[in-house]
């Protein structure tokens, strides 16, 4: 057995190679959006005006929501396939009762929260997996609001629609919600002591479990959380539309889960971003804007939203590039 | 005895014949025992479909996380217009028009998987691209026009043998076929040690960028093959056809006892997973019930089942 | 609490099965203050079943637990950290998605409210400082990011911080499996000096020689059953290893003579670490083992990995002649397949081979395993298991089997021997001795200089490049240690 | 009189993939083509999104604003979802008129089908020549204006018609395969079946399920598909089927654009409500029809400036 003197002589050699393509992946999706907003500031200069803005960027706010929702479902290495049709519900619940019986709203959507409280209490202790449990739950989620709703209509309370239309000075209001957003996330899950467990319970739950911290609960509030994010992204897209049908949000579905993967986010090892996943939604709203600008021929309009995708997430591979990127774990 | 009972009741895919045979004796209550037997042949021939792209995802899932094919129904609709264009209405032109269908499917997959590799996108993200560029490449050739089969290839997709569709004997035969792909060949282990852990299926000698890449032509493939036999089940192809095989194929993989997170499949579960979904249709149509019911339980019943069956072991 | 009992622990005839296994048949254990004990067996021989009993993680199915002379009736691992147990798991147990800084936080649920991240950082550092001076870890570095060994490091580092409850009693389950030996002994001096410090301690440790210097009590355990408890200077290596059971008992592992001149046989490997800028090489024979030397993580596995890309397609600076199979040292990323059987994970290698027409046949692949399990004992009752259910070393085993069972003329070693039991590595060595003589060539990658002696030739790395480059007969531990640590002018 | 001949109409579309969405823009495009050539309006562009998602297209919509388009032509995705972004476009002097799926925001212009009397004269139509008996619904895209508008139509009918008895209701989606299928389902279980009614573009997925489980077909109300049509053809011929088919021509699409020319034109007292009749079919003159309709495709209807200034006169007179 050896032990070795004039250890001093060891000069920390191995430095941490990895710390500048972290940072570079981090700042990536900032790019991505960059590059969106500069095509669209190139075919439309007066899109980039607060008027401009208001209105390219109000209807990512919802977006934004849902994303950060599908974030802190995926940091637990679940993946909610229902929030957009809890989205949906969500919408017409406040389009009925909300301006109407705002008690009953209010109650019916704090059962909803509880109720993805209790998915997530299912998921754990049955250790079934969330696609099926949340699957099940899109159609349950969808045959409520249609039963709900059964023809579009309601209306958004008054002071719903009076907070989505904000008129904030210098800064157009969308921003200012992402911004807030985005910092309140941050803070909550990427700063504070026990975001650090709930991120830790997505890397290596059973490290989380012998330190002797309670997975159950992490995975409870993640989705109790999610519930709530989901909850906002209902009423924020109601506020806008004035209006619900029981369709309104199936397709944040598949975009928060794109937001997140834009953002940075990975779907197993609660290797997630907030800021990115608030910038990946705003990037997949405004690139549907950019196009939009673009005019592609009819036929070619919809292969283009798949086309813009490509492109911005290429991006993301010329910087990893040096990396075997699939494999994430090492 | 009861040793067996119980090691039967702890594979995952048991429960869903339990749940199709449930919905199904559940239908017939209702309807006094009238139409049992059609029941059972109708929601054969429509869980062939199901059946199918269930197998092409179970390949991509089983790749492991993040691994999923989501232009499965943009693949089936575009290749149900390649099928029936070059058919053309002929009967002579049948094997042409599903080398066809076989064919786009393929180049889809190619697609997926150079989206995959070259560009390093997320399988999620690059298939759900492609799917809106497949889309638009249907749009502007078929048009969306609904192009009739030949009477030969409907009379086919259609025709049974004693109240069994002939279609659904075939695909038990494809899907016993998969089965062993997937258990007894090089290329099935592959699939599942790389599911498991890929940096250790690449330590372990295993080609794991073939075998990506080959799951993903299997998946295009299957949903080509697919998109050809649905344009003649419904006697014409449509874009949209394939939309519902999006849900449908996680929903039957997952609940077909095939684990989400890679590594662990089961073709046998797939059977009843499809089947225990279309007699879940048919239980609820039979009933009447209005559309909101009908979603509402469909979601709860297949929670219970799942929850039932308890989940896999944690890793 | 009684803090004046004298012991810390009382484990009195606890038993655990899992399944048909029997763990621990009645195992009583007993560690009192300021006192290190050590603890050593066979790979499987139930010691980590034990320490996942006394750190709350696992259930016993009876007996008894008492804590500084309490007996326990509801105890988990909550519990257990209250009473200031604390265990460093074989299996690695940090977040690799966390900073370091959080990791330690992890631990520590009184860190909390404003600057909590700075407190834990603080903690975590100091405790690095201290066990293990000049570490070159950033409390702000991702964990996934780092090498195992530093990993490792952080891992015990964090089980010796303190911030409201104190520690009593902390569990090292294998602590140096995955340190060079720089390492290992700048944590076995820490360990005395918390000793000494009125701390108690359980080590783990297939190498018995730290075992024999740094403990005051070695317990020996053997298929689930304490066999021998005494002062640890009444034991001696040979007596620990024929407590043990092991068959090869006593020998060092070095091999006689029967060096074959280089040059007599063909190449079979040339490789340049991309760092390195003077041209020279790492080239190995036909039936040469050739060692790769130095502090852990200075480009040794980088090679290896070089190499192995080499096979499967054309690398600038390697030159290959044969089929390569590569040996995972971090086992549960780099090895195994945790959803297949025992007999599946070995067999995956030679997969090829062992199917009838096209088809893989579960029954040669289940002869295979067995004759691998017969030729290096991998302990189990049926090779159909799940492979989570060998113990880590029986685990390492079967990655073994699965590189020596393959059609593989070169066989690259990351590192391999970790948490292997010393009457394995015996055989092992062995085995792999009359590999070599039969014209496999293997590369061997070590942190351990009883390995190396096993060597036709060393190479000793230093950031990245090859600094010395020794024959067998120029091997010994000084040079080793001197070119790992200067920059040597290699001749 | 303002002249329109600068000015821009876009067309918000929010689905392509079947061959009556490609109808209508089939038609569309030949008719606007043409108005641009001949210096109507400057511009007639059109903007399709992926999905039938109700935010996407108000986020179209948001962008057409910041275009400067004078005119907005609308196929909408929710009647009511879209009237804060409709209402953003009309306050910004933006000129919206709204076909098929319409839009409720007073300030929009609205070309209407009356569906609910679509679905009513499905069973009146039906009862013509068939005595009574049990009827199957086949109901479109759940929770749908359009579905509920033609639902309650029906509804009305077999009130007027109690000889009639809906037995079972199936969910369609507007589908041809989901309809088969959700027919297939049922059809086990169900008693005879005298005949289904529709709400277009599932008659022949409903004839092939009832072929498919050997039975008799049913009168099937058609859709004005071609191959629907074709179907029917062939029956008729070998034993004389006799049923009736109505759907929305796609072409109008184009009477929509009209109007919003109007509008732009000065012709400010429009009623918002324009009510245009749908496109059917009987047993006599569907023959005819069927020769004009590609393969695959839906019987339509370009609307001509003159034709649309007809139309428009005539609901002025009411
Ligand atoms: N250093 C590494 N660490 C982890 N994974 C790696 C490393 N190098 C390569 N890989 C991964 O291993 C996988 C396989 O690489 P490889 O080049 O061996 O492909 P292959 O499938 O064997 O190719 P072929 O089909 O031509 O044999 C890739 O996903 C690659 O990203
Ligand atoms: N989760 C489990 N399921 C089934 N068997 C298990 C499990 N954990 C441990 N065992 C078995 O219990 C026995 C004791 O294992 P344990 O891990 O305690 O051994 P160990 O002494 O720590 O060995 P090593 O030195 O190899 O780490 C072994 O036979 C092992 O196969
Ligand atoms: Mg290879
Ligand atoms: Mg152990």
């Amino acid at each position: 057995m050896t032990s070795l003197a004039g250890a001093s002589t060891l000069r920390a050699v191995v430095a941490e190679v990895n710390t500048p393509r972290r940072i570079l992946r981090a700042i990536l999706p900032a790019l991505s959006l960059a590059l969106v907003v500069a095509g669209i500031a190139w075919f439309n200069p007066r899109a980039i005006s607060y008027f401009g803005i208001n209105l390219m960027l109000n209807l990512g706010i919802p977006v934004v929501l849902a994303t950060i929702a599908q974030m802190f479902v995926i940091t637990v290495n679940e993946l909610d396939l229902s929030i957009g049709n809890f989205v949906s519900f969500v919408g017409c619940v406040a389009a009925i009762w909300l301006r109407e019986n705002p008690v009953l709203g209010v109650v019916i959507l704090i059962g909803c929260i509880g109720l993805y409280a209790l998915m997530g209490a299912v998921i754990y202790l049955r250790n079934v997996p969330s696609i099926v449990v949340t699957l099940g739950m899109l159609f349950v989620w969808q045959g409520l609001a249609v039963l709900v709703l059964p023809r579009p209509g309601g209306k958004a309370p008054a002071w719903l629609h009076d907070i989505m239309n904000l008129r904030t000075p210098y800064v157009p209001f969308p921003i200012v919600a992402a911004v807030v957003i985005a910092a309140v996330v941050h803070f909550g899950i990427m700063q504070s002591s026990y975001g650090a467990i709930l991120r830790g319970s997505g890397g290596n739950p059973n490290a989380i479990g012998r330190a002797g911290w309670s997975l159950l609960r992490t995975k409870v509030v993640m989705f109790l959380l999610a519930g709530i994010f989901g909850v906002l992204s209902g009423l924020s897209l109601i506020g806008l539309t004035t209006s619900a049908d029981a369709n309104i949000g199936k397709g944040y579905t598949l975009l928060s889960i794109a937001g997140v993967i834009l953002g940075g986010g990975e779907f197993v090892g609660g290797r997630v971003s907030p800021i990115g996943a608030v910038i990946g939604a705003l990037t997949l709203t405004l690139a549907g804007t950019l196009l939009n600008f673009m005019r592609i021929s009819p036929d070619w309009q919809v292969g283009a939203e798949g086309a813009i995708l490509i492109i911005v997430l290429a991006a993301r591979a010329l910087i990893n590039r040096a990396g075997p990127g699939v494999l994430s774990h090492k | 005895m009861n040793s067996l009972l119980r090691r039967l009741l702890s594979q995952p895919w048991v429960w869903s014949y339990l749940g199709a045979l449930l919905v199904w004796l559940a239908a017939i209550v209702f309807t006094h025992g009238y139409g049992a037997g059609g029941m059972i042949s109708a929601g054969l021939a429509l869980a062939v479909f199901s059946v199918i792209t269930g197998v092409a995802q179970m390949f991509v899932i089983t790749l492991g996380p993040g691994n999923v094919d989501l232009s499965l129904p943009a693949n089936i609709g575009l290749a149900s217009a390649v099928a029936m264009k070059v058919m053309g209405g002929s009967d002579s032109l049948i094997a042409l028009g599903l080398g066809a269908a076989l064919v786009s499917g393929i180049g889809i997959g190619v697609g997926n998987y150079l989206l995959i590799w070259l560009l390093r996108i997320p399988p999620i993200i690059a298939t759900l691209s492609a799917s809106f560029i497949i889309q638009s490449i249907g749009i502007s050739y078929g048009r969306g026009l609904q192009i009739k089969p030949p009477p030969g290839f409907a009379e086919f997709t259609t025709v049974q043998l004693a109240g069994v569709p002939l279609l659904a004997i075939g695909t038990v035969v494809l899907t016993l076929g998969f089965a062993v792909l997937l258990h007894r060949t090089i290329y099935g282990r592959s699939v599942l040690a790389i599911g498991q852990n890929p940096r250790a299926a690449w330590l372990a000698g295993i080609a794991v960028e073939r075998t990506r890449c080959f799951t993903y032509l299997l998946s295009g493939a299957l949903g080509g093959i697919c998109g050809a036999l649905l344009a003649g089940y419904f006697r014409g192809s449509s874009l949209d056809i394939g939309d519902e095989y999006l849900l449908a194929s996680i929903a039957l993989v997952v609940i077909g006892g095939t684990s989400v997170s890679g590594g662990k499949a089961n073709v046998t579960g797939l059977w009843g997973a499809g089947l225990f979904l279309v007699l879940l249709l048919t239980m609820l149509n039979t009933f009447g019930v209005s559309a909101g019911i009908r979603y509402v339980v469909t979601g709860l019943v297949i929670i219970g089942v799942i929850v039932a069956a308890g989940g896999e072991k944690a890793r | 609490m009684d803090e004046h009992s004298a012991n810390i622990v009382d484990l009195t005839h606890i038993e655990k099965t899992f399944g048909a296994v029997r763990a621990l048949a009645g195992v009583d254990l007993m560690v009192s203050r300021g006192e290190c004990v050590g603890l050593v067996g066979h790979n499987g021989a139930g010691k980590s079943t034990l320490m996942n009993i006394l750190a709350g993680t696992l259930a016993a199915d009876a007996g008894e637990i008492s804590i500084g002379g309490k007996p326990q009736k509801h105890y988990s691992v909550a519990q257990a950290h209250k009473l200031g147990v604390r265990c460093v798991f074989q299996e690695l147990s940090l977040c690799p998605n966390l900073t370091v800084a959080e990791n330690a936080r992890v631990l520590h649920p009184s860190i909390a409210g404003w600057g909590w991240r700075k407190q834990a950082g603080r903690l975590i550092r100091e405790k690095l400082d201290a066990i293990f001076p000049d570490h070159g870890i950033s409390t702000d570095s991702m964990v996934g990011d780092l090498p195992i060994g530093k990993r490792q490091m952080i891992e015990v580092a964090r089980a010796f911080t303190v911030t409201k409850e104190s520690v009593r009693l902390v569990i090292l389950d294998e602590p140096t499996s995955s340190l060079d030996s720089h390492r290992a002994g700048q944590l076995l001096a820490h360990v005395r000096r918390a000793i000494t410090d009125g701390g108690a301690c359980v080590l783990i440790s297939h190498l018995l020689g730290e075992i024999l210097e740094y403990t005051d009590r070695i317990v020996v355990m053997r298929d689930g059953k304490v066999v021998a408890a005494d002062r640890a200077a009444a034991f001696s290596r040979d007596r620990l290893v024929t407590t043990m059971g092991a068959t090869a008992a006593g020998r060092t592992g070095r091999a006689d003579a029967g060096t074959v001149a280089r040059g007599s046989t063909p190449v079979r490997v040339r490789a340049q670490p991309v760092r390195q800028s003077d041209g020279f090489e790492l080239v190995a024979h036909q039936g040469e083992i050739v060692g790769l030397a130095g502090l852990a993580g200075h480009g040794q596995t980088d090679l290896l990995l070089t190499i192995f890309k080499a096979a499967a397609r054309r690398t600038a600076g390697v030159k290959i002649s044969d089929p390569v199979a590569l040996i995972a040292g971090d086992r549960q990323s780099d090895g195994i397949f945790p959803l297949w059987s025992i007999a599946e994970n070995i067999g995956i290698r030679s997969i090829k081979n062992l199917r009838r027409g096209r088809l893989i046949s579960p029954d040669l692949e289940t002869r295979f395993a067995e004759s691998w399990r017969d030729k290096i004992k991998i302990l189990t009752p049926d090779l159909r298991n799940n492979i989570l259910s060998l113990s880590g070393g029986n685990q390492q085993k079967a990655l073994f089997a699965r590189a020596l069972g393959s059609e593989a003329r070169i066989v690259l070693m990351d590192d391999p021997m970790r948490g292997v039991d010393i009457g394995t590595k015996l055989e092992v060595y062995e085995l792999i001795r009359s590999e070599a003589r039969a014209g496999r060539t293997f590369l061997w990658y070590t942190t351990e200089m009883e390995e190396l002696q096993n060597c036709d030739h060393v190479y000793v790395f230093r950031n990245g490049r090859i600094v010395a480059d020794l024959r067998r007969d120029e091997l010994s531990e000084e040079k080793v240690i001197q070119s790992s640590f200067e920059e040597a002018i290699h001749s | 009189h303002a002249d329109t001949k600068s000015m821009r109409i876009a067309f918000s579309n929010n689905y392509a993939g079947n061959s009556w969405r490609q109808a209508m823009l089939k038609s569309y495009d030949i008719v606007t083509k043409k108005a641009v050539a001949d210096g109507i309006v400057a511009a007639a562009d059109v903007f399709t999104t992926a999905d039938k998602e109700v935010p996407t297209q108000a986020a179209q919509i948001q962008n057409l604003i910041l275009q400067g388009y004078n005119a907005i032509v609308i196929n909408a995705s929710s009647p009511d979802a879209l009237n804060g972004a409709i209402k953003q476009a009309t306050d910004a002097g933006i000129v919206v008129v709204s076909f098929d799926g319409i839009v409720t925001e007073p300030s929009a212009w609205r070309v209407v089908v009356d569906f609910k009397d679509y679905g009513k004269q499905e069973v009146v139509q039906l009862a013509k020549w068939v005595k009574g008996g049990n009827l199957l619904e086949i109901r479109g895209l759940a929770g749908t204006s359009i579905d509920d508008a033609i639902h309650s139509g029906i509804a009305e009918g077999v009130k007027e018609h109690p000889e009639f008895k809906i037995v079972n209701s199936v969910e369609g989606d507007w589908d041809q395969t989901t309809a088969q299928k959700a027919i297939a389902t049922v059809l086990p279980s169900l008693p005879e079946i005298v005949g289904i009614v529709d709400q277009g573009g599932d008659g022949y997925g409903a004839a092939q399920a009832f072929a498919a489980a050997g039975r008799k077909e049913p009168t099937i109300i058609m859709g004005n598909r071609q191959d629907e049509l074709e179907w029917w053809k062939e029956q008729k011929a070998k034993n004389g089927y006799t049923t009736w088919s109505a759907s929305i021509a796609p072409g109008v699409s184009t009477l929509a654009f009209w109007v919003a020319q109007q509008i732009l034109d000065g012709h400010k007292d429009i009623p918002h409500d324009l009510l245009v009749p749908y496109l059917s079919f009987d047993q006599d003159n569907f023959e005819a029809a069927l020769a004009t309709i590609p393969k695959g495709g839906v019987a339509s209807h370009e609307y001509t400036l003159e034709e649309a200034k007809q139309a428009i006169a005539n609901n002025l007179k009411h």
